[in-house]
């Protein structure tokens, strides 16, 4: 279904807050937000990120679109064929490369501003890049309307007269303005409620089918992710811990924290309770991370080894990617047996 | 008791067969969902200020002070300099209605006398003698507007004195240098505000929106000036002022100085409002669009802190006007010939004086009128201001 | 705490040496000096100066030397409690302005108190009885009160307590007593004097005590904390004292900081217009003669006092809030 | 409503709340029934605007009587010590009889962990109130207890002389269920316990939640707009659409058999974890109506995909059918 040309890359992506202090803003430490991150997107696929609050899924995108400098690493996108680093572009080469990646955020209320209306939220970016005005931009906005099952009458009224599943077709419409090729959705379905959820996760499918588009799918949901993504990554801490095609990744998952996050993710299989792994404690603080394996403060099994020694970012199986020390000694449950065995 | 289990199926079917496409989740919408009309930010914020009803009234004497000001010639029946030696000192005057069994407004003709014990001059209204009030009468000439020559005036007498606000020591009519006054009192206000607002905006819309070192700076020059208490700190520098300097000169540093120092709670405050609003995603969104620094002050910041800003001036208008009054109590602010409640007010600082004529202090309260009007009308925007948060 | 009180401390050097040089400043803008108000004193009175005496006067006053210098020796007795000279008083500045600054400092201090107390059981009532009748009187007598400056209050007081009341509305004693030993009768002299300008000078600062009070309350009221409170069977008046406005008092605090200069200020008019001795009208009349040290002195003081009671109300802040405390 | 003789610990009747607005009035709930046995969970589950957590609210009536009327129906809570239950309903929300029950003999913890615990007292001072509230004990005892209670919920001691800020969002949640556990309650409300959390997280509440739940023998009214969380926590469930319930019954029941259109179409719209087959989601169209609509007939009838077949947009409220015994549902196809 996808081709297999590579359309995002990212490598060693690093991104350190500095913690300021006092009256002359001593740097005192930094969060972690994002340590050597790299994976690559192909051509029309949905590669899925998955981790829990603080792990640095959101400060990834935002950093891979450059609203933030990274510490260092690149990010490479493939323009025309031709691999560009997003960091060592220039001001107007990134206004071009805006019109390739585009995001959906995760709360519509605060991503739509409240004093326009929805012709001059999802113009703005036709107007930003000089692509349509008058006329032409009002028919431009009316079909991307009609894209994301809106009525054109809603042409000239304001966020607030929409609700939230609303917001955010309005929000995916501005995205898809520009006519990107890859698409950052964060978290886009977490603020709806379930049925709204599902709407707006069928809209993505079917526009990902109808325009081609590539999308990276931030969310906390693994159901939500797994659903929706051809590949998903696994972060913890600021770094990807696991990375494989979803099915292998959620029924033969090779690092502890992948597994103890399926075992914990409530399923509405009402036949079966599962046995939970519990994992103890909570994350550590990401300004001061363990040394070694992050992980391996929460991990039940934990080695000496994992205390002191980062453990390497390897290729398991074909396209299954992992870091933890016992990844092939360990096996690990996936979904289907967390259900039987309860 | 029918088969429920084939229902059950029969409804998980039409979920899964009815083929849900964009279009028909949209019509379903449509029929399903009331969406609320369009409306604007201007529009919301007008509907709830509506609703408060002290803050209309508020308004509504604001502007009313202003007219007067605006048309003060006109409305005041003597000018600023009329002196009438012989009414030095004249009570208010009591205004009857009704002569003869029917309407006519009227003043009584006065008997000027001595008191044997304090040689206070004494005045006894004469019933016999009715004074008639009458509109647009001719007067002392002026330009109304500074444009049009005229001399008609909203209300005058032909003979004797009208005066319902009483007389100062020289026999001016208090009523029109009140107005008079009000042309500076509330004219200092306006400027203070629109000169604080110029580098309050600028300066606190930077330090928001550009954060760092920028932001970090004008903290820190904020916070040295905040670090005087203000009345002693204009005193001392409005004492500074030459004295032969002329009155409009004066008239100006006064309102570069008061503004000097309240630029400081216009900038905190739209810092803070630029800080809430820089945080929000629609930035980012723009910004992710491609939008340059320009193009989101003058398309998003801007607009989104407009509200704010018309509600933070008027909110400051009644510290300046307190203040410029204060200082010219004292003697420190406004200086004769230009006059302002504050100036009208100086007389008053004389107990011995106070206590004969108490009528002097009137003009403090047309102060607290309009600082009450302004506080009224400030509240009710304030409130209406975020029609977004309710 | 300790080391969060050190620190502040020391935090405020650096203010006060950027205080006292703007200060300076400040009171060296306008234009001649002490000498030049004397001379033209002097000729007002049909003398005359000549320009040796003049002369003499600057070298003695210092008023010949460099700026910088002036500040130096200005600035540098302070630490020994020497604050210069009152070249119009011809008295140490600190003389001349002890008692006055203990008067200003008691009745703002007593300002203080009465706003405190008044304005925070109105602000509890009007929260908690949000919209009801009395919330709306208090509210507008709130309005009312932040909109009659203090000059005009102290005005209207003076005609009333005069006119009306037939009792001495100004000065702090009776003719009679000010000159006499202290007594109990003196003090209570004193008391019939003083409620009225505190009154006067806290009715501003109660009205926005109570604006803040009510808002802040609100806001704490609708906190998940008090539903906590509420939902473990505390007494409706416990929830309300012990959560809601422990909580809520906070901001009252921080504007404490504000409210000393702005009674201040206040003590300078109302002193002016009722006849008592705070540091008003001297300050007024040294700025207007350009007796330099004494309006300088009385200016750094107000500053001075005011980055205290901001570090005070932050201190107390720390106390009652561990949040901050700790950080 | 067969089983009425039967000792439930709490019963709700029809209950009706309306909030009066400025805009207008919020129909809230409109005819609510519930009812919960001695030691069980029962999920509610809804989406949002659904009136779930009203109705907690309504039961330890901590809604603002000024703008919120409980307009009927009947609360009914089986005291510990009597064997008549009293109707919640009718007690004056500042008497002294509700306030001897909450955080007695009803406990509740709430959804926001960060804000539901004062930031100026410590956790020990916060617990060793209600302990010293309900029970006679000294302080030393109460501290004592609190301390145990800590345990119990698995955090340190110590954690009896801390603020909360200094607690993560899941040890808050920990310290506010051993203040709710304090008194041993014989019904706990949870509302939305662990919608602030992460996964891991709320994995580890719920399981503490169960095994306290077993040590206290308390029933559990927990309340969720998730349904994994229901699969796992509760015995019953009672699905809510816009102030009423629309099915109800034991959880295999309900989640393995949904009868209601509404309950189909929420199970349609989650997508399935480990289900490899990659079905497209069915989800419900359109969205809630506005709060302050006023929807008659069957409040579901607007985004039904069968709707209208008999009738179910007309002025009358399906009633209640019981297909199968213990299982009910509001829904005219099943008459």
């Amino acid at each position: 279904m996808t081709e297999d040309t590579i359309i995002l890359e990212v490598n060693k992506l690093t991104k350190h807050f500095p913690i300021y202090r006092g009256f002359l803003r001593k740097v005192v430490g930094s969060v972690q937000a994002l340590n050597d991150v790299s994976f690559s997107v192909k051509k029309q696929e949905t590669l899925g990120i998955v981790g829990e609050s603080g792990c640095g899924k959101t400060t990834l995108a935002r950093v891979m679109l450059r609203a933030y400098e990274p510490t260092s690493g690149e990010v490479l996108f493939n323009q025309d064929g031709e691999m560009i680093n997003v960091f060592s572009l220039k001001k107007a080469e990134l206004k071009r490369l805006r019109r390739n990646i585009q995001i959906i955020f995760q709360d519509p209320l605060s991503s739509l501003n409240p004093r326009k209306t929805v012709l001059e939220i999802i113009g703005e970016p036709l107007l930003i890049h000089g692509v349509a005005h008058g006329q032409e931009l009002k028919s431009r906005v009316c079909e991307l309307l009609k894209m994301v099952g809106l009525s054109v009458n809603h042409l000239d009224r304001y966020p607030n007269a929409f609700s939230g599943g609303q917001r955010q077709r309005i929000a995916i419409a501005r995205a898809l303005a520009l006519q990107p090729q890859v698409v950052l959705c964060d978290e886009p379905v977490s603020a709806l409620d379930v049925s709204i959820q599902a709407q707006i996760i069928n809209l993505l499918q079917d526009l990902q089918k109808d325009l081609g588009l590539t999308y990276l799918f931030i969310s906390h949901d693994l159901s939500v992710v797994e659903h929706i993504s051809d590949r998903v990554a696994v972060m913890y801490l600021g770094s990807i811990v696991e990375l494989a095609p979803s099915s292998p990744l959620y029924q033969r998952p090779r690092h502890p924290y992948t597994e103890a996050l399926l075992s914990a993710t409530p399923t509405i299989d009402p036949a079966t309770r599962k046995k939970r792994i519990i994992l103890p404690g909570e994350l550590p603080n990401p300004s001061n991370p363990p040394p070694g394996c992050k992980f391996h403060t929460r991990c039940t099994y934990a080695q000496d080894v994992c205390k002191t020694t980062v453990p390497a970012w390897e290729e398991i199986s074909p396209g299954h990617w992992t870091a933890c020390h016992r990844a092939k000694e360990l096996e690990l449950r996936g979904v289907g047996e967390l259900k039987s065995s309860g | 008791m029918q088969d429920f289990k084939g229902t059950a199926q029969r409804i998980t079917d039409l979920y899964n067969q009815q083929d849900l496409s964009d279009e028909s989740i949209a019509q379903q919408m449509l029929q399903s969902e009331q969406t609320a009309e369009a409306t604007s930010q201007w529009r919301l914020m007008w509907r709830k200020f509506k609703r408060n009803r002290t803050a209309v009234i508020g308004g509504v004497v604001v502007l009313l002070f202003y007219l007067t000001a605006l048309f003060g010639d006109f409305v005041a029946p003597y000018s600023l300099e009329d002196r009438m030696t012989q009414y030095s000192y004249l009570p208010p005057q009591k205004i009857r209605f009704i002569a003869d069994g029917r309407f006519q407004p009227h003043v009584y003709g006065l008997k000027s006398g001595r008191d044997p014990l304090t040689l206070q001059r004494t005045y006894v209204p004469d019933p016999e003698h009715k004074i008639p009030i009458r509109f647009f009468v001719e007067g002392s000439p002026y330009k109304l507007m500074g444009l049009f020559p005229t001399n008609r005036h909203l209300f005058g007498v032909e003979e004797g004195i009208v005066s319902i606000l009483g007389t100062d020591g020289q026999g001016r009519d208090m009523f029109s240098r009140i107005i008079k006054g009000s042309q500076i009192s509330l004219t200092v206000g306006l400027v203070g505000v629109a000169l604080s607002l110029l580098i309050g905006a600028v300066l606190g819309v930077a330090s928001g929106y550009y954060g760092g070192w920028v932001d970090n700076l004008v903290q820190r020059g904020i916070e040295i000036v905040r670090s005087f208490p203000p009345i002693p700190l204009w005193m001392a520098l409005t004492a500074a002022l030459p004295q032969h300097w002329p009155p409009l000169l004066t008239y100006f540093v006064i309102t570069v100085i008061l503004s000097l120092i309240g630029w400081t709670w216009l900038a905190r405050q739209l810092r803070g409002k630029v800080l809430a609003i820089r945080e929000e995603d629609f930035i980012m969104a723009a910004r992710l669009a491609g939008a340059s620094d320009r193009w989101i002050i003058f398309r998003h910041l801007i607009p989104a802190t407009f509200s704010h800003i018309v509600v933070i001036s008027t909110l400051s208008m009644p510290s300046m006007i307190l203040a410029e009054s204060s200082l010219s109590f004292l003697g420190l602010g406004i200086r004769p010939p230009l006059t302002s409640w504050g100036v009208l007010l100086k007389q008053a600082q004389n107990t011995q004086v106070l206590l004969l004529y108490p009528w002097l202090m009137i003009p403090g309260f047309f102060v607290a009128i309009s600082i009450l009007a302004f506080n009224f009308m400030g509240d009710g925007l304030r409130d209406a201001a975020d029609p977004y948060t309710v | 705490m300790l080391p969060y009180i050190v620190k502040r401390v020391l935090g405020m050097i650096p203010s006060l040496i950027i205080i006292s040089f703007i200060t300076f400043f400040v009171i060296q803008l306008p234009p001649g000096d002490f000498v030049t108000s004397v001379q033209s004193q002097v000729a007002s009175s049909g003398g005359g100066m000549d320009a040796t005496t003049v002369e003499a006067l600057r070298v003695r006053y210092g008023l010949d030397q460099p700026q910088v210098v002036q500040y130096w020796r200005w600035i540098k007795g302070f630490p020994t409690g020497d604050f210069g000279y009152s070249l119009e008083w011809s008295a140490p500045v600190w003389d001349v302005i002890a008692t006055r600054m203990g008067w200003t400092l008691l009745l703002s201090g007593l300002a203080l108190v009465f706003m405190w107390v008044v304005s925070i059981p109105i602000g509890v009532y009007s929260a908690t009885h949000q919209y009801s009748i009395g919330d709306n009187i208090f509210s507008f007598l709130g309005f009312l009160g932040l909109s009659i400056p203090d000059f005009l209050l102290s005005l209207i007081w003076l005609v009333v307590g005069t006119l009306v009341l037939g009792i001495p509305a100004y000065g702090l004693f009776s003719p009679e007593m000010a000159d006499a030993p202290w007594s109990l009768a003196k003090f209570l002299d004193l008391l019939k004097h003083l409620w009225a300008p505190v009154i006067i000078m806290g009715i501003i600062g109660t009205a926005e005590l109570i604006r803040i009070m009510r808002g802040s309350l609100l806001d704490v009221l609708n906190q998940q904390y008090v539903t906590t409170a509420r939902a473990k069977g505390l007494h409706e008046k416990k929830v309300i004292k012990k959560y809601a406005v422990r909580m809520a008092i906070n901001p009252l605090i921080s504007v404490l900081g504000m409210q000393i200069p702005k009674m201040i200020s206040s003590s300078i008019i109302v002193g002016l217009v009722l006849s008592i001795p705070t540091v008003g009208p001297i300050f007024l009349r040294s700025l207007i003669s350009q007796d330099m040290y004494l309006a300088g002195v009385i200016l750094l003081f107000m500053a001075v006092m005011l980055l205290v009671s901001n570090l005070l109300a932050d201190l107390v802040l720390a106390w009652i809030d561990p949040r901050i405390r700790y950080e | 409503m067969k089983n009425e003789e039967k000792n439930y610990l709490l019963t709700i009747k029809d209950l009706v709340v309306h909030f009066h607005t400025l805009e207008g009035i919020v129909r809230a709930l409109e005819g609510v029934s519930l009812h919960l046995e001695q030691g069980k969970t029962l999920g509610l589950v809804g989406e949002s605007g659904c009136g779930k957590s009203v109705t907690a609210h309504s039961i330890l009536r901590l809604l603002p009587p000024k703008l919120c009327k409980i307009k009927g129906g009947e609360i009914l809570f089986r005291q510990r010590d009597s064997a008549e239950p009293i109707d919640l309903a009718k007690v004056d929300p500042q008497s002294d009889l509700i306030r001897s029950i909450r955080g007695h003999e009803i406990a509740m913890i709430f959804q926001e962990p960060m804000t539901s615990l004062a930031p100026i007292y410590t956790v020990g001072d916060q617990i060793m109130e209600a302990i010293m509230l309900h029970r006679q004990v000294s302080p030393e005892q109460a501290r004592e207890s609190a301390m145990e209670m800590l345990k119990a919920v698995a955090l340190a001691e110590n954690v009896v002389d801390e603020y909360p800020y200094r607690l993560s969002g899941g040890q808050r949640q920990r310290a506010m269920t051993a203040m709710a556990l304090s008194c041993n309650p014989s019904l706990l409300i949870a509302d939305e316990p662990t919608t602030a959390l992460d996964v891991t997280i709320q994995a580890q509440i719920l399981e503490l939640l169960m095994s306290l739940q077993k040590e206290f023998n308390m029933a559990i009214l927990m309340i969720t707009h998730n349904l994994g969380v229901i699969a796992e926590m509760a015995d019953e469930v009672a699905v809510m659409y816009l102030g009423r319930v629309v099915e109800s019954g034991a959880i295999e029941q309900v989640l393995g058999n949904p009868l209601h259109p509404y309950t189909i179409g929420l199970l349609k719209s989650l997508p399935k974890m480990g289900d490899q087959t990659n079905r497209r989601l069915a989800p419900i169209p359109g969205s809630v109506p506005d709060p302050l609509a006023k929807v008659e007939g069957c409040p579901f009838h607007l985004r039904c995909p069968v709707y209208k077949q008999k009738g179910c947009d007309g002025k009358e409220l399906p009633s209640v059918v019981e297909p199968e015994p213990g299982h009910l549902v509001r829904c005219v196809l099943y008459y």
